[in-house]
């Protein structure tokens, strides 16, 4: 199968304009020496049908969400993804454009990551917020890059922070210079912290005393950064009542599909005096020279295209596709459904949780917490095993999470689960346990 | 060739306002399911006090509003996007719909190996795929992006190098061509490394007389994209990797460029130990208006063991699993996995074209490439003319602004009026008014000779008419926007107060 | 509200030839799998000598083509569509997800009943919902629209009369009202009967007096749409239908108009023996630019033989079947059993509504046609201002005419000149210079608002500038066309010879 | 669920401003004796969510031509929807819109059926198409009306024409006043009868001797109607050259879904002395004003909206959307992919023919014919039981044509059927009959 239009008479035509004989010899530039003068070891083209049974035959060998009944979560979460999302993200005229680098040409682009940008500030209670990163985790190593100074360079994060989020900040601190220090219940910040990072719901589903910690951040000078779940945000109090300096949070439950782990949605938002600090696009809205107005990228002088080894992150290519579906789903939610969702979330996980823990040996693994839409369960097993036997009853069952103990599951319940789907998981977990 | 004003479309004009200008308090689309569990209370302490200030709209108000935006953009679907060095190519519709199985884009990253099997397999082919075309050992598909990509080979040279030295490494510094993307010398700087500036040529080459005495114990490694940003390709390279791999540093191939070779010659047979691959240029997948993207990462031998963790490894009984058991890896740079939904269909693009449909497609982006500046010759000269230019090159408006005080920019809008999107100008910055032009493979010869029309006529209206230039863009829902201003007073985000009355515009 | 030049999109500008012109020799877009058995020759006799003139074109030449095409075509999608008679509202994303689900889509007709449960049951249970809705005992869901429907339902009458005096029916005449709508007199000439025109009376309801005496033994029936065609309910529907049924005659709801009492009032409650549906009108189904409907046809318990075969029954076992042994069946009138994927959609638009959410449908489209009638009284008075309308109501712009000669047809370009699609204009026939607006209940109160200022800047410009009016429109893609040149110069099809020039537009 | 926008405020304000007090006074014309006092009894509405799941679910329950391999045609086949139809058919403008009667707000899709109209012209060799009817057997119908005069009544329909197509013809004859007769062999139209109609290929898959049949057909002053397969016409003499006078063909195969019988697009195209007989839309190039082309709907003086009860045809929705799908396939396609599918489905059944007479007491109906894309065989047990059985072998057999024997099935192969899938289906026969 081949896209290029091109015919025989064209090519040759086009050969004879510019002066030369053969296509290959627009390749002479390259020395024989490393001509490749063998054929890739590829297999041959396919036509559309050949491939699509292919893929097919490989989807097939996949158990997906709408097949296993999904209780897992850890930073992924099986949201409705309501069919009008993507009828419009997915028209082609948004899908199939690049960065907006001629802005008189892509106003639907850029309108609505002004429009997205809107919606996470007020979600979040911040002030700005870019027009999209990477995903969650990259999202919090761009923020804790924000808050390092030649004073500041030591980043203290809390133990309730998503494992994988920790992973990619480590990773990102051997070439940046720091060590994330993790601590657990309150943070101790000294002079020479620049951040305390604290994750609210953390990653057991618990919420968190987030207030109490950034009072002790903000009386070190540092700066305090919450990675949050934006579907919390109908019910919990936002980032910016909570005294948070930077928010982050993955914005995958915002209208984006759990694509086995990404696209996803990286949420960054601050405040206004950290704005020139922000990584990443920002859309403005400005005029044009007849005082209409309409929208550009805006404080490029941050970005690394402008300031090259001066900038603070090298963001270039994003998830703008994401944050299109995330302003669709967040208009098609409004306050009020965003609210009733939260709701939702939070009753089916807490009845969930009680129904659990009448199993046998079940027990909460830490009880005494509050939380929202995600829990930690203790099970009288190898959490991996019983996950790996729920598969075979028709149950993504949850996560384990070793850190906390090999026993230790966390189970995440969105508005999806109906009773029925809880009640059946319920009596699924009671037979796989008591076998 | 085409015209005048582009189509116009039907009903309601212009989208005036933000869909927030369109809320009307108590307006909802979205419905749930009623609870049927007990409800629970949320903690006082952690309650939201008031809702967020979230648009109130039907689902017919969101379909109008979204539709008429994208309206309003132009797409690769509404036509050609010869952005130099974005390879702006025809995204195939069997990708999307591929994408949209279920049994793909329906997966929850945390799923036991077991039961993502064929997703599994789909990321093992198409990491074999990527070495064997970039000649590397082994890939990782976890990077985003390519800007990502970067980070992760840099990581991979710090860690190598001070595996070399068991300890720190006391390689301090990564050389880069002054011409390079800026995400380059970014990613070096974030690395830990310092970033040094090798010279280019006259001919737009690597300056390798200037390099020599660049080259030393301090030295990381080099990074490089192959053709160049300019388009054209270093014939000295072998003579490069091996000053670098004398000195006991690395080469990173910036894969930018890499649609402009497949097939014809690899990476690793020039010597470089690094490739990142951008999938949304050298395999087409979509890129969404700014992203998402997918920049996989290929490296040798002597590099595998410092790859991200997890990987995908194939057990005997022909299994997949992700191995996350790899001491010596440098960690990880994604919450998850990587952008799968994107590696699905840069699979789709790879096995559909097949070893020689993709190396056709070298053959005719630098076809179409050196067509579009054949026709462009006289009017907007090769930065670089003596070196013949591959998938792309960098003319410029330099003797035209000289000669007629127009400026590359002014070109551009002209462009826009007379019913096409321009080039890339301005970058490479190193180039005066450039004008960076990747036509790509998947261009007609006739929209080629109508885009080439557009910038010629835009070159004589320039001698003749400069105010048609100045002017534009005319034809556009908005002009010339003052993007001064938009720095100035910023406005990142709707608020009431802003709230223009128009912006109650219906449908 | 909104004015002035419809939306600018992007790229190269409005499509100027047809497909075929962009037809490069050699050039092609579909790869197919090699052929991987032995092939066949075709009989000489047989063979066709020279290919077809298909346009010769690449995947992305069709891409840019209709994507563009697509930009310059109003839908509800992109504004507000007030078609009377039409029924343009909201048609939900939900309908097309469910639709596009391979269960429903990818099944061959033919299949075994064993192996299409799900879908027979769907069609059971929207069955079910079809005959509450309109107070019938059995429907079919064969017919493929409502002009399908009407003539299933007259075959029935021809059939039951038939039966009734076992022989051919003497029974020659079917009585219409003269605002019908022209599938129902075409209708009833081709089953076979003579249509008899009921004339309104002054409120524009039918005129019982006159018809009285139209009413005798060789009328088989009364077609009748209530509210009727100028969105005006019969409010003596009662006595019309039991004065047919005193002479052995039928009665026949057209259900173009049944979305205005869902919930309220069924025509089986009225007397009424037979009744069609057009799904896209009352259900919402995209009606696709001119189709595809679907006509399903509901029958009270004395008609049900007659229905077409087959028809879907549930055994003891809870399985369903297509029962195709009925003796007394009129037959089929499609190939094969309807048109399923709408028929889907319609299912997902009455269980997404549910009973109270249907019930609000008519509520709210009459409170639309009622608000929209005020906002414009003044300009376009109501053509029978002593009866309330329902969903929808003819204005006339006779007033408008006589005092500035501007027409009804000019208003409405004008107004979408002003950003809106119009009204229907010109029917019903019986009205001058009429205007049947429809607004539907998907429309919110500030787009009926722009929508009316619209209309009624229109009116104010008849007075002080009509060649705004006769001008318009102005801002669409071609201007007004000429329709006498096109009946009189047949160009009903692409040919060499009209090949434009400036077709080989690229993008 | 609802989509209606009104808030409760919103309705007060319109009903202030029509001078109502409630909205149920708006329902005051319909007469008490008639209003339904009780709620209708459909359950409540759900969410989307909810629509989804329980639709899935019924989805589930079939089972779909990608999971069994299908051989059965009989009128509707399984070619390949390539990506591309629908990515452009599926655009929200054209899906949306309705009959284009303002022609300035409908150049899309009355462009896109003038090329409709064009193709089908090239395709058939005749002069004129129009723009879509319901199905291949409402076009028959449409056909054969075209045809009718006072003189002129008798209808000579082919045994080889589809059982289906016929039941439809017989429907319409008893509303129009004739009665279709079924002629074996060669029909020997009289000066009565005005249409002879053969398919070909014929319901068997059959090559029929078209051209004595209408020569015939010419003879007695009859129009010959022939009902053709539009994927045929790659490899087929079209019936222009045939010398039919009309072409009617069920369009279902250029790119529309199988959809479970619809919707399809019936095809009509004829000679140029009968345009002014032709049923339905048809659209005409002509000028605007400023003299640029466009194109609108003509010679609406044919149509019910004008005519009323003297037209020929109450149509008035058509199958748009699925001739806008048929256009860009057939530009997909192109004169060569059009012959090469040919070739192949032809090349295709002939060895599935050959393999399968290769199973004892299987043999060919119809010996010593010619087939383009099906074929009938006779199996030495019922055709219904065979094609049962086969599904649990996981194939669609093909369909029983009980009209030609208990024991006769017609296979279709199309080009989506690899070599490996026919040998299956052979082998598969081979055990079911050996059973
Ligand atoms: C030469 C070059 N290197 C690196 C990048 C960065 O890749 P990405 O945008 O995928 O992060 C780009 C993107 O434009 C590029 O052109
Ligand atoms: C009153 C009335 N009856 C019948 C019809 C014909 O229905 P269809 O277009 O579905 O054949 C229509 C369609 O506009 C109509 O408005």
């Amino acid at each position: 199968m081949r896209f290029a239009p091109h015919t025989d008479d064209e090519i040759r035509d086009m050969l004879a304009v510019i002066g030369r004989s053969s296509v290959s010899e627009l390749f002479d530039q390259i020395p024989a020496s490393v001509r490749l003068e063998r054929g890739l070891d590829i297999p041959p083209g396919v036509s559309e049908m050949e491939l699509v049974a292919d893929m097919r035959g490989l989807a097939a060998a996949d158990r997906h969400v709408d097949d296993l009944v999904c209780f897992a979560g850890g930073g992924a979460y099986d949201h409705y993804v309501p069919s009008v999302v993507w009828a419009l993200a997915g028209r082609s005229e948004f899908y199939t454009s690049y960065t907006p680098y001629q802005p008189e040409l892509s106003q639907g682009v850029l309108q609505v990551l002004f429009e997205y940008q809107s919606m996470i500030c007020e979600l979040t209670g911040m002030d700005v917020s870019n027009a999209s990163l990477y995903d969650g985790a990259s999202a919090l190593v761009e923020a804790v890059h924000m808050t390092l100074t030649s004073e500041r360079m030591r980043v203290l994060v809390s133990n309730g922070v998503d494992p994988r989020a920790l992973d990619t900040l480590r990773t990102a601190g051997r070439g940046a210079g720091y060590e994330p220090e993790v601590f657990h219940g309150a943070p101790s910040p000294t002079p020479d912290v620049a951040a305390v990072v604290v994750q609210h719901p953390n990653v057991y589903g618990i919420l968190e005393p987030v207030r109490g910690h950034f009072a002790a951040t903000h009386e070190a000078g540092a700066k305090a950064i919450q990675m949050f779940d934006p579907l919390s945000l109908g019910v919990l109090a936002p980032p910016g009542e909570l005294d948070a300096d930077i928010a982050v949070g993955e914005g995958q439950g915002l209208g984006n599909h759990l694509n086995y782990g990404g696209p996803y949605l990286g949420i960054l938002a601050a405040r206004m005096a950290d704005v020139r600090k922000m990584p990443g696009r920002i859309v403005g809205e400005t005029i044009d020279v007849d005082g209409d107005v309409g929208y550009v990228l805006t404080l490029q002088a941050r970005e690394q295209h402008i300031r090259r080894d001066k900038a603070n992150s090298n963001i270039c290519t994003n998830q703008t596709l994401m944050a299109i579906a995330a302003t669709v789903y967040l208009g098609w939610l409004g306050p009020q459904g965003l609210e009733e969702l939260g709701r939702q979330c939070a009753s089916k996980a807490a009845f969930t949780a009680s129904e659990l823990s009448k199993i046998p040996g079940v027990s909460m693994a830490f009880p005494g917490t509050r939380s929202f839409k995600e829990f930690a369960v203790r099970v009288p097993r190898s959490a991996v095993a019983v996950r790996d036997e729920m598969v075979s009853r028709g149950f993504l069952a949850g996560v384990p999470m070793p850190l906390a103990g090999d026993d230790v599951l966390v189970v995440a319940v969105t508005e999806r689960r109906s009773r029925a789907e809880i009640e059946r998981y319920v009596s699924a977990m009671g037979e796989v346990l008591a076998s | 060739m085409s015209e005048g004003a582009p189509i116009r479309t039907q009903g309601p004009t212009s989208v005036r306002g933000t869909i927030m200008d369109r809320s009307v308090p108590g307006r909802r689309a979205s419905s749930l399911a009623p609870l049927d569990v007990p409800a629970v209370a949320i903690p006082d302490e952690h309650r939201r006090q008031g809702p967020p200030g979230l648009p109130q709209v039907a689902e017919i108000d969101l379909v109008r509003h979204y539709t008429r935006l994208s309206q309003m953009n132009h797409g690769v679907d509404t036509g050609p996007y010869p952005l130099g060095s974005c390879t702006m190519k025809y995204n195939p519709k069997a990708a999307e719909t591929v994408a949209a199985m279920a049994g793909f884009q329906r997966l929850h990253p945390l799923q036991p190996d077991s039961t993502v099997q064929g997703m599994l397999e789909l990321l093992w082919r198409l990491e074999q795929a990527l070495c064997e075309v970039t000649g590397m050992a082994r890939a990782t598909l976890q990077p985003p992006a390519g800007a990502c990509g970067e980070m992760t080979g840099l990581l991979i040279m710090r860690a190598y190098h001070g595996a070399q030295q068991d300890g720190p490494s006391t390689r301090t510094k990564v050389l880069i061509p002054d011409a390079a993307h800026g995400t380059n010398p970014a990613s070096v700087r974030l690395a830990g490394f310092e970033a040094v500036s090798v010279p280019s040529d006259a001919r737009g080459l690597v300056d390798v007389d200037a390099l020599g005495p660049l080259v030393d114990e301090q030295v990381a490694g080099l990074m490089l994209t192959n053709p160049n940003t300019l388009g054209l390709f270093e014939e000295r390279i072998e003579e490069v990797t091996s000053m670098l791999h004398d000195v006991g540093a690395l080469v990173y191939y910036d894969g930018a460029n890499l649609n402009a070779i497949l097939g014809q010659c690899r990476p690793g047979d020039m010597g470089f130990d690094i490739v990142h691959i951008n999938t949304h240029k050298t395999f087409a997948t979509p890129h969404g208006g700014g992203g998402p993207g997918a920049g996989p990462v290929g490296v040798k031998e002597h590099l595998v063991d410092f790859l991200p963790a997890p990987i995908v490894e194939r057990d005997d009984d022909g299994s997949f699993r992700w191995e996350h058991d790899r001491p010596r890896s440098i960690g990880r740079l994604h919450g998850f996995n990587g952008n799968m939904g994107v590696l699905v269909r840069a699979y789709a693009y790879v096995f559909l074209h097949g070893a020689d449909g993709l190396a056709e497609v070298s053959e005719l982006a630098a076809l179409n490439a050196n067509y579009m500046a054949s026709l462009l010759a006289e009017d907007f000269p090769l930065a670089y003319p003596d070196t013949p230019p591959m998938h792309e090159f960098v003319s410029s408006a330099d003797t035209l602004k000289r000669d007629t005080g127009v400026r590359a920019m002014d070109v551009a809008k002209r462009v826009i009026d007379l019913g096409y999107h321009p080039s890339t100008v301005y970058f490479p910055l190193v180039v005066d008014e450039a004008m960076m032009i990747e036509p790509t493979e998947t261009e007609s010869k006739e929209t080629l000779d109508g885009l080439a029309a557009a910038f010629r006529r835009a070159a004589t209206e320039a001698r003749a008419q400069p105010d048609l230039l100045y002017q534009a863009p005319l034809t556009t829902p908005v002009r010339r926007l003052d993007e001064a201003r938009a720095a100035r007073h910023l406005k990142l985000r709707w608020q009431i107060e802003s709230s223009d009355p128009s912006g109650d515009t219906p449908g």
